[in-house]
C-alpha cells in the first residue's frame, strides 16, 4: 500500500509532470483561462492517460517482449494510443450523442500529446507492475490537473492585470509557471516509508 | 471660482498604501533591532544592500523599462527590501543578497506589471530563489550572540529545526525555550526574536493594516499538528514520561523556530499575494500551516514556511475565485 | 525481422484502420479557403470588421453570397481585392472612410467652468455632469475613444485636450465611435479635403454660443447655401452628408461661428487649432 | 450590543456640526425656479405658462404616469418663464420660473400650528391625498411615495421602518426635524400604519443622537405600535437593506424588492410630509436643509422654500467661504458634487456642504494592493475592486455574475480604499452598462 | 487505401527489424563497453573477465535486502580485487547506483556513480567529491573497516558533501553495502 | 453556488420543429498556440449540438453562443470519465486482491469500460433530457 | 521557392521556439546543459529532414484520408531507427535525453510540417524545410541550452567562464528552465518588433 501512496504523492506534487517533468507543456501554456475548462480537462486527461497505460502496458507486456520486439514500443505505442483516443471519441458519440455535445461544449479537444505517450514510456522504464502502472497514470494525470488548475487561476487574475507589453502572452505564462515550479520545489524530498 | 466636481464619495479614510508598508516596515524595526544584537553588523550589511538594491532596482526598471514615474515613495519597494533581508542568513555576501533582490522585484513583482499585478510574494521568491541557487550559502547560520564585528567569516552553526530533523525529537529537552522567545537561536536574522514579532503583530492589528486571520490560522494549525504529531509519536515511542508535556515543547518549537512567525505575520499576509475574504484567509491559512508542517516533518528541508506560502501564493487567485465573500441576501 | 513486419503491419493495420475510419468520419472539410484568406488578413483581431477577429471574417467571407457587406478595414480595399480571387468572386471598391472629431471646445474656445477630478474616464463624467464646460455635448477629454484605439490612430492632444486623429494610421475600425459616451466621433468618406461641422451641440443657440465660441448655433446658413444640398439641420445642428459635399468649401466662409472644419490632405485634424493654442486648461 | 447590519459598512467621523442648531425659517426667496424631474420616475407635465399667477400650494405640473410626481409651487406670484435651464450640474432641464409676490397661500391649506391627531381617512384616501401633495421620499432617492405605499399585491406589508438614523456625516436636518416636530412624525407614523394596514412601526435612530431618541422615546408611549430602535452608528445604515437589516434580521433578497421582508421603510421627513399633507393639506413646498461646511459663518438646518437658488441659500448662511472648492449636495458619502450654484433647491435636497480646499480633492491613485479592504467594507457583500477591474475592461458579461447590480453606490469601498482607486466611479459605469445589457436582453 | 497504409507499416516493420538487426551487437557491446569501463577503471589491473565471473550477493542491513554483484578482478588467477555494483536508495532524488572498486585487501581503489537522480550541482556532486584530495572528503585508499564511513555529523570519517548531507550518508551506505558484499565474497557465503 | 454558465460560440445551422442546430468549433487543447495552422495536433473539429430549449427567435447562419449549465458540464464529465475511471480502478483492485494474473487483470480493466458504455447506451435516451443546451446572442449592447 | 528563402523561413520568421513556440517539451527538458540542447536539436533535426523527404516522396501514394496515420508511422519509424543507432553509437548522449528521443513522435513541428510542407512540395524543398526548422530548432534548444548553463553553472559547452560556485543552481533546474525561456523569448520578441 505504502508503495502506491509514495507513487501517489510523489507523481503529483514532488516529480510534477508538468513542472518538473517537462511533460504536456503545451497543453499546459495553451489551455483556456477558464478554471472550469482546465478542470474538465483534467478529468479527461486522466481517463485517457488511464486507459491507454493499461493498453500499452499489456501490449508492452505481453506481445512485444515475448517476441523480442521491445524496440518497437514508440511506434507500436504511439499508433495505439492516436487510436485509442480517437476511438472513445467514436463511442461517446455512438453512445450518448448528449454526452458528447455537452463535453464539446465544455472541454477543449484532446488530443495525443506528450504526456500521454511519455507515462505509457516511463511506466515501462521504470519496470512497474501493472498496478504501479495504473496508479501512476492516474496521480501523473491529477498532477497534470492540478497544475493546470493553479495555471488556469494564474492566469485569469493576470488577464485583468496589466502586464508589460514585451512580457505578454508566453513569456509571462513561462514566468508565472517557473515561480509556480519553483515553489513546487518545496516538495522536493518528501517521501513516504 | 471653478468648483471641483467629482464622483461621490467626497471623503476618504485615513489609510494610505503607503502608510499600511510603512507601517509594516515599522512593526518589524522591534525584529531588526533584535537581530542587530544577536548578529551585529553582519545584520545591518545584508538588510541595508537588500533594500538598497531592492529600491534601485524598482527605479531602473520603471524608469528605463516602463518609462513611468518611479514611485519608490510608496515603501513596496522598501519593504520588500526589508523583509527579504529579515529572511536572509546574516552573513551572506553582498552580491547574493542583490541576486535575490532583482529575482524579487525584476522577476516577481515588475515583470508582472508592479506593484499590485505580482501573483507570488516577492520577497519571499527571492529568497526561495538564493536557496535553491546557492543552498551551500544559504544553509549556513551565523551563532548568535558570537561577535558583533564578524560578517562572512562569522562561526556557524545549524539551526534548531535542522538539529531536530537531524537528530530527533528527543533533542528537544536540550532546548531552552526562552532562548526561541528573545531571540538567541540560529537562523535567517530576523526570524529569530519571537517577542519582537509578536510586538509587530500587535501594532499592525491594531493600526488595522492586517487581520487576524491569515497569521492566527497558520499558527494554530502548525501548534495543533505539531502538537498531534509529538504526541503521537511519544505515544508509540515513549522517550519521556510526560508526554503531553513533550508535544506541548515540540509543538512550541516549532512555533517559534524557522521562521514561521516571521512568514504567518508579515509574509503571509502580504495583500497582494493572499486571498481577500475573511473565509479565504482561514483556508489559505489553514493550509499553509499544514503544508509547513508536511514539508518539515518528511520534506528534504528542514524549513517549510517559505515553501508553504509561496505555494499557497499559487493557489490565492483559485481561492479569491471559489470563496466569495458572503453576499448580503444570501444569508 | 519477418516478425516485426508481420507484427507492425497488423498493429499498424488495426490502428490504421480505425485511425482511417476516425479521420473520414470526423475530418472537417475545414474549407482551405479559410486559411488562405486568413492568411492574407492583417490579423489585428481588432473587430473593425463586425465580427469576432480575423478568423471569424474569414468565415464569413467563405460563407457569403458576395462581398460587398464585408470590408475588412484594416486591410481595406487592397486586402479585398487579395480576398475576392481566393473567392472567385467581385471586391466591390468601397470608399475608404476615416473618423472625424466633431468637437472644437479646446480650452479657448470652451471655457471651463469647473473642474474635474476622478477616475479618467469620459463615460465617468458623461454619467456625472455636463463635464468641465458649460457644453452639454462637447468633448470630455478624457480619451476613452484614444484608449479603445488598437492602433493609435486617435490620440488626445495634450493641448487641446480634443483627440485628434492620425489620418495615416487611423483605418476607420469605429472602436472610438462606439467608445465615445458623447457620440462625437464619426466615420465618414476619406474625401480631401473633409468638410465637416465640428460640432455636437444640439441645444438652442444662445445655450450653446454661451457654452463654446465655435458651436454650430443652428442658424441654417450653411443649409441654405449649399449647392450640393449636402446640409441637413436637425435639433439645432447642422448635418455634411459626405457623400453629398463637393468640398466648395461655401458653407466655410458663411458659418458666423466657424463650425465647420476643413481637414486638408496631410494635415492632422485639429491642426489649424493648434497654432493659435496657447490657453491651458 | 446595540442592533446593526450584520455585514460590511464603516465609520466615517461624523462632523455634526450643525446638530445642535434648530430649524430657522427663511425668507421667501424673490425668484424660484422649478425642475420637472425632481424625483424619479417620469418628469412631471408642465400645467402653467408664462403669465399665469400662482400662490402657495397651485398645483404647476402634474404627475405623468404612475411612476410620477406632483410638484406645487412654493411661493405665490407671477410665472415668468418656462424653458430649459441648467440645473446643479450643468444640465438643460425644463424650468418653470416664478416671480415672487406677496405671500399668499392656497385656501385648502391649514396653516394653524396646533398638531391634528385624529386621522378620519380611509387607506386610500390618506394615499390619494399624498400623491395629490407630490410627496416623494426625502431620504435621497425622491421615489415617489404613494407609488412605495401600494406595494404589488402578492406582497402584505407587515412594518412600517422609519428611518430617521442619518448615517451621513455632516447631515442634521432629520436629526433637527425630530427634535423640532416629534409628535407630527409619531401622528403622520400612525397615518402611514392606517394606509397600509400594519401594526407595528420602528423608528430606527443611530445612537449619536441620544436626545432625539429620548425625546421620541418619551412621546412613543402615547401612540400604540410605534418603537424606537436606537442602531450603532455605522455607515451605511440608512440604506434601506441595512435598515431593515439592522431593525428585523432579515435581508432583502438580490433583485427582489425591500417589501418582500415585508417592510416598508419611510425616511422621517417623509413622515413629517405626510401628517402635513393628510393632516393639513399641505403639499410639499418646503423642506429642512442642512447648510454645513468647516468654513461657513452661519452654518443650520434651514427650512426653505423648494426653488430658491443654491446661491442664495449659502449667503444666507454666511456666504461662501473663501477658500470654499467643492459644493455638495447631500451629504459626503452619497451627495453629489455641483458644477452651478445658480440651481434650485429640490426636493430631495437635504443638505449643502461646502468643502474647502484642503478636503476638496482627491489622493492620488495607486495601483489596487488587494487589500480587501474594499471587500470587508462593502455592505452587499460584493468584491468592489473585481467589479471596477471587470468594468475597466468592459468584462460586462463577469460583472454581471459577479452582482454589480446589487450594488448600492454608498461609497464603502472608495472610501476604505488605501490606494484611493476610483472604485465607485467604474462600478457605476458597469452597472449602467449591465443594466442596459439586461434590458436589451428582455426586449429581445 | 487500407493497402497503402499497410504497405507503409510493412515497410516501416521491414526497416526497423533490419535496424534491429544492424544495431543489436552494436547496442549490446555498448552497453558491456560501458560497463566494462566503469569497472576497469575502479578495480586493480587483471587479465581475467570480470563481467563473465560476476556473481549476487544478497547483504541485509539497516536498509534491508540489497543485491550486489561482484566482479573479481584476478591476477594470474590470483584475486587481486573486485569491482562491486550495488546501490541505496534513501539519496534525495531516490536511488544511487555506484560501481566501487576494492583492492583485495578491502582498500577502495576507486569508485564510479552509475545512476542517480540526485540534484545536478549538489547532490551530484558525489561523482568527484568523494575522490577530491581535500579535507576529509576522499574515501580513495581508505576502507571500511579501518575507517568509520559515516559523515562527519553523524560522529563518521568522511566530509558531506556542502549541502547535501542526504546524499552523502546514502552513498556512504552504498559504500558500505558493497564493501560488506565484498567481505561476504571473500567468504564464499550467501551468494547465489 | 452557482458557477456562470459554461459557453461556446456556434453558428446556427438549421432549424427545424423540435430543436436547432448549431454547429461548433471545439478547438483541441494546445490551439491556444500560435502555430495552429502549421500543426496538425491542434485540430478543431466541429459538432453539430441540437439545442431544444429557445425562446429567442434566430437565423440560420447567424452567430449564437450556446451556454450549458456548468453543473451539466460536470455531470458530462462524471458519466463519461470519471465515473468509468473508478469503476476500473476498483475493478483492478478486486482482480489484484484476487490473485489474478496481470494479464488478466489488465483484460477485466478494460472490459470494464466496454460495459459501462453499453450501460449508458441503453439509457441515452434519458441522458439527453439531463442536457440542455439554450442560445445567448452574441452581441448585447 | 528560393531554397536559401525556405531555409531561412525556419531559421528566423518562423523559428519553431521562439516565435512558434512549438516543442515547449524538449525545449525546456533537454536543455540544461548546451551539448543537451545541441543533442536534442541535432536528433529533431535528423528525423524531421528524414520524414520530410520521404514524406515528399510517397506523398502521391497516400490517399488523403489516411495521410495522417501514414505520417505517424513514417515519422516514428525514424524515431525508432535513431533512437536504436543512438543506443549502439551514442549511448551517453541517449541516457542525458532519455526519454525525449522517443518523444519526438508527438512533437508538434514534425508532423506539422509534413502536413504543412512536406505534403505539398518536392522532396528537394521538403529538405531544405526540415534543414531550416530542424537548424532553427537547434539554435534555439542550444542557446537556451547555453544560457542555463552559463547562468547555472559559469560554464559553456562545458568550458568555464567563470567559477562554478556563482552559478546559480536553480538555472538548470526546472524554474530555471521556464524563467529564462520566458526572458529570452521576451528579448527575442522586442527585438523583432523594434526591427
Ligand atoms: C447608502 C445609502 C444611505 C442612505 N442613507 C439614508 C439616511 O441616512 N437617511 C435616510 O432617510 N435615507 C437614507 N437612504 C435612503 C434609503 O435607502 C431609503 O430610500 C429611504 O429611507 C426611504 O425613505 P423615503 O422613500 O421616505 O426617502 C440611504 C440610501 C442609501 C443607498
Ligand atoms: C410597487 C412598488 C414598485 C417599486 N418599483 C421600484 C422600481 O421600479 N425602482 C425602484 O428604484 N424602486 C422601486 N420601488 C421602491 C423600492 O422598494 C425602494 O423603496 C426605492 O428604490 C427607494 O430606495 P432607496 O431610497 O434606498 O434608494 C418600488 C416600490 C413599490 C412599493
Ligand atoms: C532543489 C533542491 C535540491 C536538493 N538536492 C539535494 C541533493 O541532491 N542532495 C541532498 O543531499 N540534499 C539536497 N537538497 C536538500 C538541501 O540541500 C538541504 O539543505 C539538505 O538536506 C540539508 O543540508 P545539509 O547537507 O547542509 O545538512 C536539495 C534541496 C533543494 C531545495
Ligand atoms: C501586511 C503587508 C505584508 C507584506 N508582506 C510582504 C512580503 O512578504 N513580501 C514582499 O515582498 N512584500 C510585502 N509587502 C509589500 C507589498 O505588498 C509588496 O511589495 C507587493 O507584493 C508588491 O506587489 C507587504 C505589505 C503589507 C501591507
Ligand atoms: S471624443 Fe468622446 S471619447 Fe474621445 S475624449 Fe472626447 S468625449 Fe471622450
Ligand atoms: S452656418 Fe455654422 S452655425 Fe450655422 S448652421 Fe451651419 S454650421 Fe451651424
Ligand atoms: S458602493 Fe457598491 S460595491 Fe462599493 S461598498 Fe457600496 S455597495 Fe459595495
Ligand atoms: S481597497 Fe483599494 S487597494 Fe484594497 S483591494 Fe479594494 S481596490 Fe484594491
Ligand atoms: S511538446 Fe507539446 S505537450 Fe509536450
Amino acid at each position: 500500500m505504502l508503495t502506491y501512496i509514495s507513487i501517489f504523492v510523489t507523481a503529483i506534487f514532488v516529480n510534477n509532470i508538468v513542472l518538473s517533468q517537462f511533460l504536456g507543456i503545451c497543453p499546459f501554456l495553451g489551455v483556456s483561462k477558464r478554471i472550469d475548462s482546465a478542470l474538465g480537462m483534467g478529468a479527461a486527461v486522466t481517463f485517457v492517460m488511464t486507459l491507454s497505460t493499461i493498453v500499452t502496458y499489456l501490449l508492452q507486456t505481453h506481445l512485444l517482449v515475448p517476441l523480442g520486439l521491445s524496440y518497437m514500443q514508440t511506434i507500436v505505442f504511439i499508433l495505439v494510443i492516436a487510436a485509442l483516443v480517437q476511438l472513445l471519441e467514436i463511442i461517446i458519440k455512438k453512445i450518448a450523442p448528449a454526452l458528447y455535445q455537452a463535453l464539446g461544449v465544455f472541454l477543449p479537444l484532446i488530443t495525443t500529446n506528450c504526456t500521454i505517450l511519455g507515462v505509457a514510456l516511463i511506466v515501462i522504464q521504470k519496470n512497474m507492475t501493472l498496478l504501479e502502472s495504473t496508479v501512476y497514470a492516474i496521480s501523473t494525470a491529477l498532477g497534470f490537473t492540478l497544475a493546470l488548475v493553479i495555471f488556469a487561476g494564474m492566469r485569469e487574475q493576470m488577464s485583468l492585470s496589466r502586464i508589460p507589453k514585451a512580457m505578454q502572452g508566453t513569456p509571462i505564462a513561462l514566468i508565472a509557471a517557473g515561480l509556480l515550479a519553483m515553489a513546487f520545489m518545496g516538495f522536493s524530498g518528501i517521501k513516504i516509508g | 471660482m471653478e468648483l471641483t466636481v467629482s464622483p461621490a464619495p467626497h471623503i476618504h479614510g485615513r489609510l494610505s498604501a503607503s502608510q499600511c508598508m510603512y507601517s509594516v516596515v515599522i512593526a518589524l524595526l522591534p525584529a531588526f533591532a533584535v537581530s542587530l544584537y544577536f548578529f551585529g553588523v553582519g545584520a545591518l550589511i545584508v538588510t541595508l544592500t537588500s533594500i538598497l538594491s531592492c529600491i534601485v532596482v524598482e527605479y531602473l526598471i520603471q524608469k528605463f523599462l516602463f518609462k513611468t514615474k518611479p514611485t519608490i515613495g510608496d515603501g513596496s519597494a522598501i519593504l520588500t527590501g526589508l523583509l527579504l533581508g529579515l529572511n536572509l542568513p546574516s552573513n551572506l555576501p553582498v552580491w547574493i543578497v542583490i541576486i535575490g533582490a532583482i529575482v524579487a522585484i525584476g522577476i516577481t513583482k515588475m515583470a508582472f506589471g508592479g506593484l499590485g499585478n505580482n501573483l507570488f510574494n516577492p520577497a519571499l521568491a527571492g529568497r526561495v530563489f538564493l536557496l535553491i541557487s546557492f543552498p551551500t550559502y544559504m544553509t549556513q547560520w551565523p551563532v548568535p550572540g558570537t561577535s558583533w564585528w564578524s560578517y562572512t567569516d562569522a562561526e556557524t552553526g545549524a539551526t534548531l529545526l535542522s538539529k531536530l530533523k537531524e537528530e530527533g525529537s528527543q533533542w528537544i529537552e536540550q532546548v531552552n525555550i526562552p532562548d526561541l522567545w528573545i531571540g538567541n537561536q540560529g537562523g535567517s536574522l530576523g526570524e529569530v526574536g519571537a517577542i519582537a514579532l509578536l510586538i509587530g503583530f500587535a501594532f499592525l492589528l491594531y493600526r488595522r493594516i492586517i487581520s487576524w486571520h491569515i497569521p492566527v490560522s497558520i499558527l494554530a494549525t502548525v501548534f495543533l499538528f505539531s502538537f498531534a504529531l509529538g504526541l503521537g509519536e511519544e505515544l508509540s515511542t515513549p522517550q519521556t514520561t510526560n508526554a503531553w508535556q513533550h508535544a506541548f515543547d515540540f509543538a512550541l518549537i516549532q512555533l517559534l523556530s524557522g521562521g514561521l512567525l516571521l512568514g504567518a505575520i508579515y509574509m503571509a499576509t502580504d495583500y497582494v499575494t493572499s486571498p481577500m475574504t475573511s473565509r479565504g484567509m482561514i483556508v489559505y491559512g489553514i493550509s499553509i500551516g499544514i503544508l509547513t508542517v508536511v514539508i518539515r516533518q518528511w520534506g528534504g528541508y528542514p524549513e517549510g514556511v517559505s515553501f508553504a506560502i509561496l505555494i499557497m501564493n499559487a493557489f490565492t487567485p483559485l481561492i479569491n475565485n471559489y470563496i466569495k465573500p458572503k453576499r448580503f441576501g444570501r444569508a | 525481422m519477418v516478425t516485426s513486419i508481420i507484427i507492425l503491419s497488423l498493429i499498424g493495420l488495426i490502428s490504421a484502420t480505425l485511425l482511417y475510419f476516425i479521420s473520414r468520419k470526423f475530418h472537417v472539410e475545414e474549407d482551405m479557403r479559410i486559411d488562405e484568406i486568413e492568411s492574407v488578413l492583417p490579423g489585428a483581431n481588432c473587430g473593425g470588421c463586425g465580427y469576432a477577429g480575423c478568423r471569424n471574417f474569414a468565415e464569413q467571407c467563405v460563407k457569403a453570397t458576395s462581398l460587398d457587406n464585408l470590408l475588412c478595414p484594416v486591410g481595406g480595399n487592397a486586402v479585398m481585392k487579395k480576398i475576392a480571387p481566393i473567392l472567385g468572386m467581385e471586391a466591390v471598391e468601397q470608399a475608404p472612410r476615416i473618423a472625424v472629431v466633431r468637437c472644437n471646445g479646446t480650452c479657448e474656445n470652451r471655457p471651463h467652468t469647473s473642474h474635474y477630478e476622478g477616475a479618467h474616464s469620459c463615460a465617468v463624467i458623461a454619467a456625472l455632469y455636463s463635464g468641465e464646460s458649460n457644453c452639454n455635448y462637447g468633448c470630455l477629454g478624457e480619451g476613452d475613444c484614444a484608449a479603445a484605439c488598437d492602433f493609435g490612430g486617435i490620440t488626445m492632444d495634450p493641448v487641446t485636450r480634443l483627440p485628434r486623429i492620425n489620418p495615416d494610421i487611423c483605418i476607420a475600425c469605429g472602436s472610438c465611435v462606439k467608445a465615445c459616451p458623447r457620440n462625437i466621433i464619426e466615420l465618414r468618406k476619406k474625401q480631401e479635403p473633409r468638410i465637416y461641422v465640428a460640432c455636437n451641440n444640439r441645444d438652442k443657440g444662445i445655450i450653446a454660443r454661451k457654452a463654446c465660441t465655435v458651436a454650430c448655433i443652428g442658424c441654417g446658413k450653411c443649409a441654405k447655401n449649399c449647392p450640393s444640398g449636402a446640409i441637413t439641420l436637425t435639433d439645432n445642428l447642422a448635418y455634411i452628408d459626405s457623400n453629398l459635399c463637393t468640398s466648395c468649401r461655401t458653407c466655410v466662409e458663411g458659418c458666423p461661428t466657424h463650425a465647420i472644419q476643413v481637414a486638408e490632405a496631410d494635415e492632422n485634424e485639429n491642426s489649424s487649432i493648434n497654432e493659435k493654442e496657447s490657453a491651458t486648461c | 450590543m446595540l442592533k446593526t447590519f450584520r455585514i460590511g459598512g464603516i465609520h466615517p467621523n461624523e462632523h455634526k456640526l450643525t446638530a445642535n442648531c434648530p430649524v430657522t425659517p427663511l425668507a421667501i426667496p424673490r425668484q424660484v425656479s422649478i425642475t420637472l424631474n425632481q424625483h424619479i420616475g417620469a418628469p412631471a407635465n408642465c400645467i402653467v405658462k408664462k403669465g399665469d399667477t400662482v400662490k402657495v400650494g397651485t398645483l404647476i405640473a402634474e404627475a405623468c404616469g404612475f411612476v410620477s410626481a406632483n410638484i406645487h409651487s412654493p411661493v405665490s406670484g407671477t410665472i415668468a418663464k418656462v424653458d430649459k435651464a441648467a440645473n446643479a450640474f450643468g444640465q438643460y432641464t425644463t424650468t418653470i420660473v416664478i416671480d415672487t409676490e406677496g405671500d399668499e397661500w392656497e385656501e385648502s391649506i391649514d396653516r394653524s400650528p396646533e398638531l391634528k391627531e385624529e386621522i378620519t381617512l380611509t387607506p386610500r384616501e390618506i394615499v390619494q391625498k399624498i400623491a395629490q401633495a407630490g410627496i416623494v421620499g426625502l431620504g435621497g432617492a425622491t421615489f415617489p411615495t404613494h407609488v412605495k405605499l401600494t406595494p404589488p399585491k402578492e406582497f402584505k406589508p407587515t412594518a412600517l421602518i422609519v428611518n430617521a438614523t442619518e448615517c451621513e456625516p455632516y447631515l442634521t436636518d432629520d436629526h433637527a426635524l425630530m427634535l423640532e416636530s416629534p409628535d407630527q412624525i409619531l401622528i403622520g407614523c400612525r397615518i402611514l400604519m392606517r394606509a397600509i394596514g400594519v401594526e407595528q412601526t420602528y423608528i430606527g435612530i443611530e445612537n449619536n443622537k441620544p436626545d432625539a431618541i429620548a425625546l421620541l422615546q418619551g412621546k412613543a408611549e402615547k401612540y400604540p405600535g410605534i418603537t424606537i430602535v436606537p442602531l450603532r452608528t455605522r455607515y451605511p445604515q440608512g440604506g434601506e437593506k441595512q435598515l431593515i437589516d439592522a431593525i428585523l434580521h432579515k435581508q432583502v433578497a438580490h433583485g427582489a424588492l425591500p417589501v418582500s421582508t415585508g417592510a416598508i421603510v419611510q425616511n422621517v421627513g417623509t413622515v413629517f410630509a405626510v401628517y402635513e399633507a393628510v393632516q393639513k393639506n399641505k403639499p410639499l413646498v418646503e423642506r429642512i436643509v442642512t447648510v454645513t461646511g468647516d468654513h461657513i459663518a452661519r452654518p443650520g438646518n434651514y427650512r426653505v422654500r423648494l426653488g430658491m437658488s443654491m446661491r442664495e441659500l449659502i449667503d444666507m448662511a454666511g456666504g461662501m467661504p473663501n477658500d470654499c472648492a467643492k459644493v455638495i449636495l447631500g451629504g459626503p458619502m452619497m451627495g453629489k458634487a455641483v458644477s452651478n450654484l445658480d440651481s434650485p433647491i429640490s426636493k430631495g435636497c437635504s443638505g449643502i456642504l461646502l468643502l474647502d480646499e484642503s478636503h476638496a480633492h482627491r489622493g492620488t491613485v495607486a495601483p489596487c494592493i488587494r487589500c480587501g479592504k474594499c471587500i470587508m467594507a462593502c455592505p452587499m457583500g460584493l468584491e468592489p475592486f473585481l467589479l471596477a477591474k471587470l468594468s475597466e475592461n468592459h468584462l460586462y458579461e463577469r460583472a454581471e455574475q459577479e452582482l454589480i447590480t446589487a450594488c448600492l453606490e454608498c461609497g464603502c469601498c472608495a472610501y476604505s480604499c488605501p490606494s484611493n482607486r476610483p472604485i465607485l466611479d467604474y462600478i457605476r459605469v458597469g452597472k449602467n452598462a449591465v443594466n442596459r445589457i439586461i434590458r436589451s436582453r428582455k426586449q429581445s | 487505401m487500407l493497402w497503402s497504409l499497410t504497405l507503409i507499416t510493412a515497410v516501416a516493420g521491414g526497416l526497423l527489424g533490419y535496424t534491429n538487426q544492424l544495431t543489436e551487437a552494436p547496442i549490446a557491446r555498448a552497453a558491456k563497453a560501458s560497463r566494462e569501463k566503469a569497472i576497469q577503471q575502479v578495480i586493480p589491473a587483471y587479465d581475467n573477465s570480470p563481467i563473465d565471473e560476476q556473481t549476487n550477493y544478497t547483504v541485509h542491513n539497516e536498509y534491508g535486502e540489497t543485491v550486489a554483484t561482484i566482479y573479481p578482478a584476478r591476477k594470474n588467477g590470483e584475486l587481486a580485487g573486485a569491482a562491486v555494483e550495488c546501490s541505496n536508495n534513501t539519496g534525495y532524488g531516490g536511488e544511487i547506483r555506484i560501481i566501487v572498486g576494492f583492492e583485495a585487501d578491502g582498500t577502495i581503489k576507486d569508485y564510479r556513480v552509475v545512476k542517480h537522480q540526485e540534484t545536478p550541482g549538489l547532490g551530484a556532486k558525489m561523482d568527484e567529491w568523494f575522490r577530491a584530495d581535500k579535507n576529509n572528503q576522499s574515501i580513495i585508499g581508505k576502507s571500511p573497516e579501518r575507517n568509520n564511513f559515516h559523515v562527519t555529523k553523524d560522529s563518521g570519517d568522511i566530509d558531506a558533501i556542502t549541502a547535501a548531507t542526504i546524499t552523502s550518508r546514502a552513498f556512504l551506505a552504498a559504500v558500505r553495502t558493497a564493501y560488506a558484499a565484498y567481505t561476504e565474497s571473500l567468504k564464499g557465503g550467501n551468494h547465489e | 453556488m452557482k458557477r456562470p454558465d459554461i459557453e461556446h460560440e456556434g453558428i446556427v445551422t438549421e432549424i427545424t420543429e423540435s430543436h436547432i442546430g448549431v454547429r461548433i468549433l471545439q478547438q483541441s487543447a494546445c490551439a491556444g498556440c500560435h502555430a495552429a495552422s502549421l500543426c496538425s495536433t491542434a485540430e478543431q473539429k466541429e459538432k453539430i449540438i441540437e439545442v431544444e430549449r429557445f425562446d429567442t427567435p434566430v437565423q440560420i447562419g447567424e452567430k449564437v453562443i450556446v451556454a450549458l449549465a456548468a453543473k451539466s458540464g460536470y455531470k458530462a464529465l462524471w458519466l463519461t470519465a470519471i465515473l468509468p475511471l473508478i469503476l476500473i480502478v476498483l475493478s483492478l483492485a478486486v482482480t489484484t486482491m484476487c490473485r489474478a494474473g496481470e494479464l488478466v487483470t489488465g483484460l477485466c480493466a478494460l472490459l470494464i469500460p466496454v460495459i459501462y458504455y453499453t450501460i449508458l447506451y441503453r439509457y441515452r435516451n434519458r441522458l439527453k433530457q439531463q442536457f440542455t443546451f439554450f442560445l445567448k446572442k452574441t452581441s448585447v449592447s | 521557392m528560393n531554397k536559401t528563402k525556405i531555409l531561412l523561413n525556419g531559421l528566423i520568421k518562423e523559428n519553431p521556439t521562439f516565435v512558434l513556440l512549438l516543442g515547449m517539451c524538449p525545449t525546456l527538458g533537454t536543455t540544461t546543459s548546451a551539448m543537451g540542447g545541441l543533442g536534442m536539436g541535432l536528433s529533431t533535426l535528423f528525423v524531421l529532414i528524414c520524414s520530410n523527404v520521404v514524406i515528399s516522396m510517397v506523398k502521391g501514394i497516400i490517399p488523403d484520408k489516411v495521410r495522417i496515420p501514414a505520417f505517424i508511422v513514417i515519422i516514428a519509424t525514424f524515431v525508432t531507427i535513431l533512437q536504436l543507432c543512438m543506443q549502439a553509437y551514442l549511448p551517453d548522449l541517449y541516457a542525458t535525453l532519455g526519454l525525449f528521443i522517443p518523444l519526438i513522435v508527438v512533437n508538434c513541428i514534425l508532423l506539422g510540417r509534413a502536413e504543412a510542407f512536406a505534403a505539398k512540395h518536392p522532396p528537394a524543398e521538403s529538405f531544405f524545410d526540415g534543414l531550416g526548422i530542424g537548424l532553427g530548432f537547434t539554435v534555439a534548444l542550444t542557446l537556451l541550452g547555453s544560457v542555463r548553463e552559463f547562468l547555472g553553472t559559469g560554464h559553456i559547452f562545458g568550458f568555464a567562464i567563470y567559477p562554478e560556485e556563482y552559478g546559480s543552481l536553480i538555472f538548470i533546474l526546472a524554474p530555471g528552465a521556464f524563467i529564462a525561456l520566458g526572458f529570452l523569448i521576451a528579448i527575442i520578441h522586442t527585438i523583432n518588433k523594434t526591427r
